[in-house]
């Protein structure tokens, strides 16, 4: 730091060493390929020495979690080999969710605890099995207790996980259709006709049926 | 004091330039408390020390401005104005004893209030902005790790997607054709048939909601339509002579009794 | 953690600290997301003290160009901000928020869990479709807890995404926060007399219930 300072008798000295390195790692760290010798250069301020400063960078992370590693006549930071196996949740790829999963899945959150012929019976269209083990296996959904009706029919619910995904502290969170609708989340069509028959009894029945759920 | 500061409606040339460019400019504005802390900055004072009394003069000034210019005010920067007028003349007289509610000086206080919360919140905002901030001044990793990878496929999805594809479902139920749903409709003669029996019972005056039947009287939409049903089905056994029914009051309850068959 | 180590006759003891700090360093050099501490410890080998490996690793990279910063409950590993400059080809394009939403953010993360009204109440204005919307998107605000008011209406929170964004460890590390509380600009004061009853002890309430965002 403090050789910047000293004669400068240039009006544009090259940063000192311990500086230049600190741009190497930076930069390295921040890029998406691995960046040559040159390109360092070009990035850095005039009259900087990237090749010195990638040797010292090296061996500073000689023995550390990271390496500066050669590829090619580029260089990057990568995990220490000996440290792979830390690195295996890294590994995924993510892909949407279906239409069908996705619709359950909100059926499930906004009705829970639901059974398979109540969530046919509001998507209008029968459930797939895999559709639901799907859900189950990425434990968004498990079992709930089952109905108290004839049969005795297993219910769905949501998990924590669930909620931790969706960023919620419980599913009573999730805004109704009013508030999506007065949020702008939905198109806002005037419900055709002025009767107010299915909303209310919907959802008086919806906090009468699972008090267990939604209560502190 | 208050003659000589608000009376006169002149304002200095520098205000005036100012109040036209707040004319000309006033699609700009996000609603009144944005003109009207614009207008504060006029006092060149901390907004905690601000005349709200010499504001509200600026602001009727400014819509009366915009009303000579002929410029249509949306009707919030109205209200805004009817408000302040109130406002004002709440100051300017002597409190009234008599009348209840906030004073001037509370409602004055509040206002003045609102203007620094909302400065105070453009404040921060504009901190928070100019922070150092992720992918402008300093950077994630820009490479993943591409050491032995375990592909586990992961399928995943947005609150909004899930949102979204709720309202798709039920908003969908908004277009069906429409079906009385018959499930919450209690009929006249259901109604009949269900008192029929019932009715020689009734020696007393009895409530017509007494005579619902069980499971119709919790829920409104289904409780409404038992109502009206019953009362239907009990005018109907009125006009047959076998029932007798009052109402002491509008919106009492009515009550019903069987008709005493020998009178 | 500690009564695991002391009779330490386990045949799996927890590795050295120094170890332990270059597992840490591997795993959060490898991930553009904030990992948190309990998910370090569920990839570490048993009996590992993550935080304690943080904490150190934090220290090591003082003065660096890249440092270990505090997201929320988690923790990762950004470059310094004042080599921004050498990252012209990293720099992605914000969306440009346009002012309205630039303010219902700065409510958001000052007076949260904040109401739509409540915004609406600040600002003056409605606040208008679209906007909630692109901050959601952007996974800068969600949902929080419901108010126990009547209507029990949705509130707002910000996410790590947004602490992460502006370099925040916390909620409480936002700008000018003390001073705003000090003048009482964070109250939420009704407007006097004209306000129905309900209203006030509403707030009281509010409050008692969700403390928790702001506190150690």
């Amino acid at each position: 730091m403090d050789d910047s300072e000293i004669p400068s008798e240039s009006l544009f000295d090259a940063p000192p060493m311990a500086e230049q390195e600190r741009m190497v790692e930076a930069v390295l760290f921040a890029s998406a390929e691995p960046v040559s010798v040159r390109d360092l250069e070009t990035r850095m301020p005039h009259g900087c020495d990237a090749a010195e400063a990638v040797v010292r960078l090296r061996k500073r992370y000689e023995g550390r979690g990271v390496q500066i590693v050669r590829v090619g006549d580029a260089w990057a930071i990568r995990t220490a080999p000996d440290l792979g196996f830390l690195m295996q949740k890294e590994t995924v790829e993510t892909r949407k969710l279906s239409r069908a999963a996705i619709e359950t899945l909100a059926i499930i959150a906004y009705h829970q605890p639901v059974t398979r012929a109540e969530i046919e019976e509001i998507r209008g269209v029968s459930v797939s099995r895999g559709t639901v083990d799907q859900l189950l296996e990425m434990e968004w959904i498990r079992f709930g207790r089952r109905k108290m009706t004839p049969g005795r029919p297993v219910t769905f619910v949501v998990t924590s996980e669930f909620l931790d995904h969706f960023g919620l502290e419980s599913a009573r969170d999730l805004p109704g259709l009013k508030e999506l609708r007065a949020a702008g989340l939905l198109e806002n069509r005037p419900p055709p006709g002025a009767m107010p028959a299915g909303e209310p009894d919907e959802d008086g029945e919806t906090d009468a049926g699972q008090p267990e759920l939604f209560e502190d | 004091m208050a003659d000589a500061t608000f009376q006169d409606d002149t304002l200095s040339v520098a205000d005036r330039i100012a109040a036209e460019a707040l004319i000309v400019d006033v699609d700009g504005f996000e609603g009144p408390l944005d003109v009207l802390l614009t207008l504060s900055r006029t006092q060149k004072v901390d907004l905690r020390r601000i005349s709200v009394l010499q504001l509200a003069q600026q602001y009727l000034g400014f819509v009366e401005r915009a009303k000579s210019l002929r410029i249509e005010l949306a009707a919030d920067y109205l209200v805004m104005a009817a408000w302040l007028a109130f406002l004002k003349s709440r100051l300017l007289l002597p409190p009234d004893p008599t009348e209840d509610g906030p004073s001037g000086e509370e409602l004055a206080a509040h206002l003045a209030f609102q203007l620094e919360r909302l400065q105070a919140m453009r404040d921060v905002a504009a901190r928070l902005m100019g922070r150092d901030r992720l992918g402008r001044d300093f950077f994630a990793r820009g490479q993943g790790e591409d050491v032995t990878r375990i592909r586990t496929l992961r399928y995943t999805a947005t609150l909004l997607d899930l949102m979204q594809g709720y309202a798709r479902i039920r908003t969908r139920d908004d277009f069906r054709p429409f079906v009385m749903d018959r499930d919450s409709v209690f009929t006249m003669e259901q109604a009949l048939e269900r008192m029929r029996p019932l009715i020689g019972f009734a020696g007393s005056w009895t409530d017509l909601t007494s005579y619902f039947p069980e499971g119709w009287d919790g829920d409104p939409v289904r409780r409404r339509s038992a109502t009206a049903a019953t009362f239907a089905a009990s005018l109907e056994l009125v006009k047959e002579g076998h029932l007798e029914i009052r109402q002491s009051d509008t919106f009492a309850p009515i009550q019903l009794r069987r008709k005493d068959e020998r009178q």
